[in-house]
């Protein structure tokens, strides 16, 4: 059988399949359909420093092999996060990595250094790219300085692997990519979602109670698949690949533009068990190849 | 009941008439397990303007066969696509799914009220209620005469009171204006799935009577099963997810402007 | 029955439906289909100064739905396109639009001047926002002084109405249709494709034979529809919206949204009646919901 | 004849082997005018995976019953969501698109070749070319035995030689091994459909034999009918597209390293 362990920074993952943040709650959830340990890594839903009731009612609107979401962020706190869910999830034999979220670099900052003290959390992904919240979030990642700014402030307080989660609402990706590794970031993942909207033409009311959301899904993975390959040619660090995954052959996709991992996002809505069978579907296909590693074909993509 | 990804056989579909739609399902596990008021999210193949799937109530389940049913309406591409499965295809379902209504004890009256396709998981509660030794009364409202199906299986588990917007059969208007509401019977609790508005009317009238009242609400939803946070209802709690702390809430729960 | 009617500055429309450029050829190709002359108007396939071949095949890869195309400005120039085309399209009875595209702001120029000779070319759509072109093409339309400076420039030598298209793979596409808008655009169409790629997992190679191409269909409607939506409120003069338009329901939605006029593209190929439908649909709309002009719902969106 | 978009009755589905599917279509407008070598577009319902319509050859037309067929093998989503197509469903289609093939005139002989459901279009110029009066070879190539189809069908209209990959039927090797190639036949023209690879070959016999060759173009299309640019190839007068200046083209014309 095929080695399919990478890894990323500090981070040894068993496999290249990760399950992406709000799509995955905390892994729990998932715990009937299959065995969480076995996938490369989760992460959990993203986390603010206070609690958050999110956005109202309607959150969600289907699209063209996509959907839209206006969650914004909906969470507990970190304080609750700690004593409620960490519990939970440290005993799990996989990769647990938690999404920050701030609306100041202050607040980036002050969650990660809570996030630092438990022992088995083995990295975060800094998210300044989230669509759905009025205050940071997207702001943090369609600005090269801003991101650059959060990550160097953030990798002072924290040692373990720090991601950064990149926004594709951006002329030009590459550029911010650059600018992360340069203060510190130990890997990007990349993408977010895209900032979209619903209309809804007999009612003439949007179809989200936010008006704009972030697009997720099929629909966006040509994109976001241009945007790895983009980012894997201007950055050293290993690049996880986002947007639109359902499958081993996208997952391949991915990582033949130069992604070292992926994560799995609406596709776990769809199936929860794409994850798990995607794990399965890359070991078939590395073996119809004749291909031993996976790493034999990240960025393997032949020009 | 642990929740599962199956592959179910179709071992029926019935067309009750033009738009409504009875599938049903058969499990590799036991259903006795299933709850009234749970719901299966149901993958929808060869309909491309279905992405995810779609939600449909537990209707009944015949545990003899391993089976359960759901009532589909046709509203949408999703829901035709479903209407028009055959018996030996096979329906990707999650299921189950939600918490399910509250169950009656020995003697308690209860109203189980359903509206359009909100019927739907009122069959399976009445036949539980009714075997849990609960006097049941079901009033079901619909549009017409002629949208008003299964009367007869609904008779098996309890007293049958109809509404109809124009009269055509049953008290004429909405089920909040049908007498047993306001009767003689002092009932235990409501228990109510159907639009949005008749909900809230009967909300109105549990809150005039006094009477313990649940709802089973419809929320759009993109997973399910509690991890997209899509589905939410403002509770006295704060945002809570229908499909996993509903779709059955009691109305003092909800933060309804009644 | 409803007025159907609107104006893109000195452009009358009898109704809001035109096609996009490279999706209608130069309307002949339609002729069999049905009478062009019943649309709003039509735009052309990308012109340039001189002859392009255009990208090597393949040159299409369909995604969820959508598809990717790197055709790459394939046309004869603008010498053949006054002797041989504008001869069998001047005779439409309906707005024809040239799609006016350079590598230099020279060319630009040197083009729009030999299509202002063209007494029956209502109007000019410059496009700075090809995705499949090396020089220029989009590069002009993700840098905002760049997008500025073509249009003073081609400004001050067309009088007629200049339409400026817009490229959806910037930050902040309303800020660069501000700033056409103050060096004269006359209105802005968006959206033109986003870059986006494909990959063949088995084979391991690109989908394209330029690697990156320009993504258009339903996938891009929630994407294109959220900017029309924000450059609308942005900006004073029309908006055009193009992307994803398949059906009078989806032209109602940018409309909606603050179009005055919409664009069909890709529809075009699933359905060669798609656009000539749309106008019975949006009529149909309109009497259902007892409206009877369609200027009472343009921008119409209910927050 | 003008280019059309229509909802054609699906009158037969006839499975002819596991992957190989002709199906019949009943248009309105008489089809005698349909040429050999044209193909039609079609679009794909309940099929999520495919979006844009997939281009068929005319296998034949059917002028008394104004009908034609296409010969559809499965090979992905779209034509094996073709492939289950019921009689008395429809099919919505753009027709008739491309050039065709060259027809001959009385006396000629000419060789035509197919390979896999490149054979599709072969039948069709088979008949006409019989109709006017050219003595037909028709040389069809398949992997084995059993991927060989409606062989009976081809022999009414000329000579049928055949080869298999394995040797299981006919000449063992590729199409351009067949006697009927190098043999005592001078054939006025080769015409050809099927993998680009045999094309080429019968490419570089007909250069070697200095015999006029046409070959059927399959490149990946948009929209059919001439306006996406997207299905070029290069011609020695620059790209053509392969859906109006195509699919059919002689080889002299293309930029083929052969
Ligand atoms: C917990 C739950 C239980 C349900 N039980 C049943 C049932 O037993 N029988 C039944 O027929 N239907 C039931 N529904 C509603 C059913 O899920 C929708 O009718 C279905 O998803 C519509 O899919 P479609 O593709 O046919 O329609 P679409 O084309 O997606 O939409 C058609 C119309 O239906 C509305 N709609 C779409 N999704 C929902 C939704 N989740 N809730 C309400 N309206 C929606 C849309 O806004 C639109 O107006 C239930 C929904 C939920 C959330
Ligand atoms: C002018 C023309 C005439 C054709 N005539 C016939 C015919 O008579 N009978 C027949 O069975 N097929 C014919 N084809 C090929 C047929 O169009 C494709 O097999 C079909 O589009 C595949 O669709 P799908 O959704 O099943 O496969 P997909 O899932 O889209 O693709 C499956 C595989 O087929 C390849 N493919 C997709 N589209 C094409 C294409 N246009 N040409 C070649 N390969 C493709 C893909 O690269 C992939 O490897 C013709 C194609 C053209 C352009
Ligand atoms: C309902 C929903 C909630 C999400 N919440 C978060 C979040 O809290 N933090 C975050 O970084 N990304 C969030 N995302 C973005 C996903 O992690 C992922 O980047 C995106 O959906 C694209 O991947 P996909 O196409 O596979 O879904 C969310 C996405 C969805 C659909
Ligand atoms: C095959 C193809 C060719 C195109 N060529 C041009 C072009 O020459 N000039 C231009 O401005 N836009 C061109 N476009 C972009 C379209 O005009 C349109 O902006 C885009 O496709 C989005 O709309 P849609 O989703 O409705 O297709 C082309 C699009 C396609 C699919
Ligand atoms: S539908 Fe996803 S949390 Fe309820
Ligand atoms: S397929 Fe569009 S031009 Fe040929």
């Amino acid at each position: 059988m095929a080695d399919l362990s990478v890894k990323i920074d500090k981070l040894a993952l068993k496999n290249p399949v990760m399950t992406a943040s709000g799509t995955f709650g905390n892994g729990v959830e998932f715990d009937d359909f299959f065995n969480v340990d076995e996938l490369g890594g989760i992460i959990l839903k993203g986390t603010t420093l206070n609690h958050r009731e999110g956005n109202d009612y309607p959150r969600m609107a289907e699209t063209p092999s996509g959907m839209l979401n206006a969650v914004g962020l909906q969470n507990k706190g970190v304080d609750y996060f700690c004593e409620h869910i960490y519990p939970k999830v440290k005993g799990y034999n996989t990769n647990v990595i938690v999404n920050v979220n701030g609306s100041t670099i202050e607040e980036y900052i002050a969650l990660t250094e809570r996030i630092n003290e438990l022992t088995n959390v083995d990295a975060i992904e800094l998210n300044i790219s989230c669509p759905n919240v009025k205050q940071g979030g997207m702001a943090f990642g369609t600005s090269c300085p801003m991101a650059e700014q959060v990550t160097k402030e953030v990798r002072k307080v924290y040692d373990k692997t720090l991601i950064v989660k990149l926004s594709p609402n951006v002329t030009n990706i590459a550029e911010i990519a650059k600018g992360v590794e340069n203060k510190g970031a130990d890997s990007v993942s990349l993408v977010n979602t895209f900032l979209g909207m619903a209309i809804d033409a007999e009612t003439r009311k949007p179809m989200l109670s936010t008006v704009t959301g972030g697009l997720s899904g099929p629909a966006i993975k040509p994109i976001a698949l241009r945007m790895v390959w983009q980012v894997a040619q201007a950055v050293k660090i290993p690049v996880i690949g986002i947007g639109g995954i359902m499958d081993a052959t996208d997952a391949i996709e991915f990582i033949l533009a130069g992604a070292s991992a992926v994560q799995v996002g609406t596709a776990n809505f769809v199936d929860p068990n794409a994850s798990v069978k995607m794990i399965k579907g890359i070991e078939d296909y590395l073996e119809r190849h004749n291909y031993s590693n996976i790493n034999e074909i990240t960025g393997g993509l032949q020009l | 009941m642990k929740k599962e990804v199956s592959n179910l056989l179709v071992t029926k579909n019935i067309a009750l008439n033009h738009d409504n739609f009875l599938i049903e399902l058969k499990a590799d596990s036991p259903v006795e397990q299933i709850l009234p008021g749970q719901f299966v999210n149901v993958k929808v193949e060869k309909s491309p303007n279905t992405f995810l799937r779609r939600p449909f109530s537990v209707h009944d389940t015949y545990p003899s066969t391993n089976s359960f049913s759901i009532l589909v309406k046709a509203v949408g591409d999703g829901t035709e696509a479903l209407s028009v499965i055959k018996e030996g295809q096979r329906l990707d379902v999650v299921f189950p799914l939600g918490n399910g209504f509250k169950l009656p004890s020995k003697g308690e009256s209860i109203l189980l009220i359903g509206g359009g396709v909100g019927i739907a998981p009122i069959m399976h509660l009445a036949r539980i209620s009714k075997e849990k030794g609960a006097d049941v009364h079901i009033l079901l409202g619909a549009r017409t005469l002629n949208d008003h199906i299964l009367i007869d299986e609904f008779k098996r588990y309890g007293t049958v009171h109809l509404t109809t917007d124009d009269g055509s059969l049953g008290t004429k208007g909405f089920v909040t204006n049908h007498p047993v509401i306001d009767g003689k019977i002092r009932f235990n609790r409501y228990q109510c799935c159907g639009p949005d508005p008749m909900m809230q009317a009967v909300a109105r009238k549990a809150k005039q009577n006094e009477t313990e009242c649940e709802v089973s609400l419809e929320n759009m939803m993109a997973c399910g099963f509690g991890v997209c946070l899509c589905c939410v209802t403002k509770t006295n709690e704060g945002n809570k997810c229908v499909c996993t702390e509903g779709p059955v809430f009691n109305i003092n729960n909800l933060e309804w402007q009644i």
